[in-house]
């Protein structure tokens, strides 16, 4: 037997261990959808093409491991799902970036702070870069649609709070923010701990509004914008 | 690159100008970003761990620093200052014996212990950051579909228009254009007076001395209840235009024929009467 | 054994007679280089990517073999391959879309005046509605289905005569042309004021052919099909 054959059998043991009962013409579907579709796609988009009753999250299992050790993955992104080549040939297909696309090193530290931190405001950006931050450096960042405007601080000034997108975590291959690499190692250490490290709310990077958040509202009366701006500057 | 960006960098390009020239410490040239940076990379070079760094030796070698960028004359940002004078005065109270914090102040352990926090803060984002921006890009290391298959809408379309839809349509188109005859203003079997009138007036000085009226009637006004209205809208006008002296009437007996000439043409010369024995014209 | 897992076998049995040294790096890199290809690769595209020695007629064959029953195939157009949605799950990337309409004012007059006076030429309808008709009215409602060519009018020049279809019927829910309501009952449900305007006269529809009418054929000589554009035009 050679060892493409060793492999598919490793699939196939996996497959039949994972969802014993995978309709194999709802794998073929599924198959078919995430193949055929430019973005990533969520189980309820998966269902409604699916004929009634079909498993989805058991065949998206069946499907990531039958995928495992292929040239194409099938993986998860911002809590969808996607078919991308496999990591280790990236030597094989990698395209070179245009130069625009560097990002500075105070925006990629920001991008990183805003990943980690998030809810974070301007101020705590700069309390832990040590260094005002340049206005372009969140207008880079929003442009290219990582990072987004998430809410307003329950706090003097009601300054804007920055997260992440879908599109920031499409980009860099997460399943969601709690699968940041090394979150577990930072939060245990204290460093996402709120700022100054005396203060007892303990503010982990989430999409959910934080306890002292308000969602963000563009349409807000003057005098908010007001304070957006004294923010800012 | 915008000008906030080049504005960083313009800084980046200060802090890099610093160079320390004594205690072979050397800094690369890589810029800094802030104080806090540039205390790090200090911290780095003291090869302890982070969590247990003198703040004091620290201070000391930022505090060089600042000076020795001093003497080269290189324009430092405020902030470095500030860094410089906040360590300054950390020193002078770390080295001082420890007083009792006195209302809420932090002790200089607590002040050093805060920054030694902050800085090991910044490393691990810093190495957080690294790990973050080595993974997998999406098309730069990882691909999805090239060439993917786009999904084809097809719109089925559904009609709402009703029965009553479609006899509101008939009922209505209908009646519009066939109503559209029956409200134009029906000719009423009626001569108007006036129009009796500006015809007679047209035929002024065309008739025969002395016509018959009903001879002067509208040729299609011949008949049944038309050839009434048409005779007595006539005399009517024949009335009136003779009030005016435009024409003259003559009528023999009740009920007989009447006979009317130009006005005009009466005044000119005295035809006879078409009837023997008339009475005078205009009695 | 599952269906899957047969499904596996067959293709790893086919992938050993196809190629017996296949081998699974290469695999997996001319499958990442055709996924993500977006447009179809030649057997020397691919092979100037693979690494030397790498026998690519080979690799595609095993792989055409292993997508052969799956949700995608590895197609082949005009020499070069590519990855394509398998045929018999092309339904999937339909979408049908619900969308409500209503017929134009003149469109529903028309439909109205062919349902009452079936069979109707067009200059028939012109006449009654007393405008002329623009060709995309009498288009629409026949390629919503609600009107046909029924026959041809046995006066110069042969004009076609149009009436409803069984799915008129259906949408506006009568049994036959012959329920339509007639004038007394227009008068009696207020479509109609109490005393029409005179020459208003509402025809009995029939489906029956008109004493004047002869059945259609849409197989009818070119000089009779002349006649049409004549009557179109």
């Amino acid at each position: 037997m050679s060892s493409v054959a060793k492999m598919i059998e490793t699939i196939e043991t996996e497959m039949d261990a994972e969802s014993p009962e995978a309709n194999p013409e709802h794998l073929r579907m599924v198959e078919a959808l995430l193949f055929a579709a430019s973005e990533p796609l969520d189980l309820k988009a998966l269902s409604t093409s699916l004929p009634e009753g079909a498993d989805a999250p058991g065949l998206i299992k069946a499907l990531q491991a039958a995928y495992e050790s292929r040239g194409v993955n099938l993986c998860c992104v911002a809590g969808k799902y996607q078919f991308r080549t496999a990591s280790d040939l990236a030597f094989l297909l990698r395209k070179e970036q245009p130069e625009q696309k560097r990002l500075s090193k105070a925006a990629i530290e920001t991008l990183s702070i805003i990943a980690y931190h998030q809810p974070v405001t301007r101020a705590e950006i700069e309390d832990i870069r040590g260094v005002a931050m340049s206005k372009g450096t969140i207008d880079i960042l929003m442009e290219i649609g990582w990072i987004k405007i998430r809410g307003r601080k329950r706090t003097p000034g009601r300054p804007v709070t920055y997260g992440t997108t879908d599109g920031f975590l499409v980009q860099f291959g997460l399943e969601s923010v709690a699968h940041l690499p090394g979150l577990d190692e930072l939060k245990a250490a204290g460093f996402l701990e709120a700022i100054p490290p005396s203060g007892f709310d303990v503010p982990n990077p989430s999409d959910a509004l934080g306890p002292d958040e308000d969602p963000y509202d563009p349409n807000e009366p003057e005098m908010a914008t007001g304070s957006v701006n004294l923010d800012e500057a | 690159m915008t000008a906030a960006d080049q504005a960083e960098n313009f800084d980046e390009f200060q802090s890099t100008a610093i160079y320390a020239d004594d205690q072979a410490l050397t800094v690369q040239v890589d810029g800094f970003e802030g104080p806090l940076d540039l205390l790090l990379t200090l911290a780095r070079n003291q090869k302890v761990d982070i969590a247990k760094i003198s703040i004091l030796k620290l201070a000391d070698q930022y505090l060089e620093f600042i000076e020795s960028a001093k003497k080269l004359n290189l324009e430092l940002a405020a902030d470095y200052l500030v860094m410089a004078a906040w360590l300054a005065y950390l020193k002078s109270r770390l080295v001082l014996p420890q007083e009792k914090g006195s209302d809420g102040e932090p002790s200089a352990d607590e002040m050093a212990t805060r920054l030694r926090w902050r800085l090991q803060r910044l490393d691990a984002m810093r190495a957080a950051s690294t790990r973050l921006m080595g993974r997998e890009r999406l098309d730069r290391d990882v691909f999805g579909r090239g060439d993917p298959e786009p999904v084809n809408v097809i719109k089925l379309r559904t009609y709402k228009d009703t029965m009553y839809d479609l006899l509101t349509a008939y009922a209505t188109d209908r009646a519009r254009r066939l109503g559209g005859q029956a409200y134009r203003p029906q000719m009423a079997p009626v001569l108007a007076i006036e129009e009796a009138r500006e015809r007679l007036e047209r035929m002024l000085g065309k008739i025969a001395d002395w016509s018959a009226l009903t001879g002067l009637l509208p040729f299609e006004w011949t008949g049944g209840a038309r050839r009434r209205s048409a005779v007595a809208s006539t005399l009517l006008a024949c009335l009136e235009m003779a009030r005016d002296g435009k024409v003259e009437l003559q009528q023999m007996a009740p009920f007989a024929e009447i006979f009317v000439r130009d006005g005009q043409r009466a005044a000119d010369m005295t035809t006879p009467s078409p009837i023997s024995g008339a009475p005078t014209p205009g009695a």
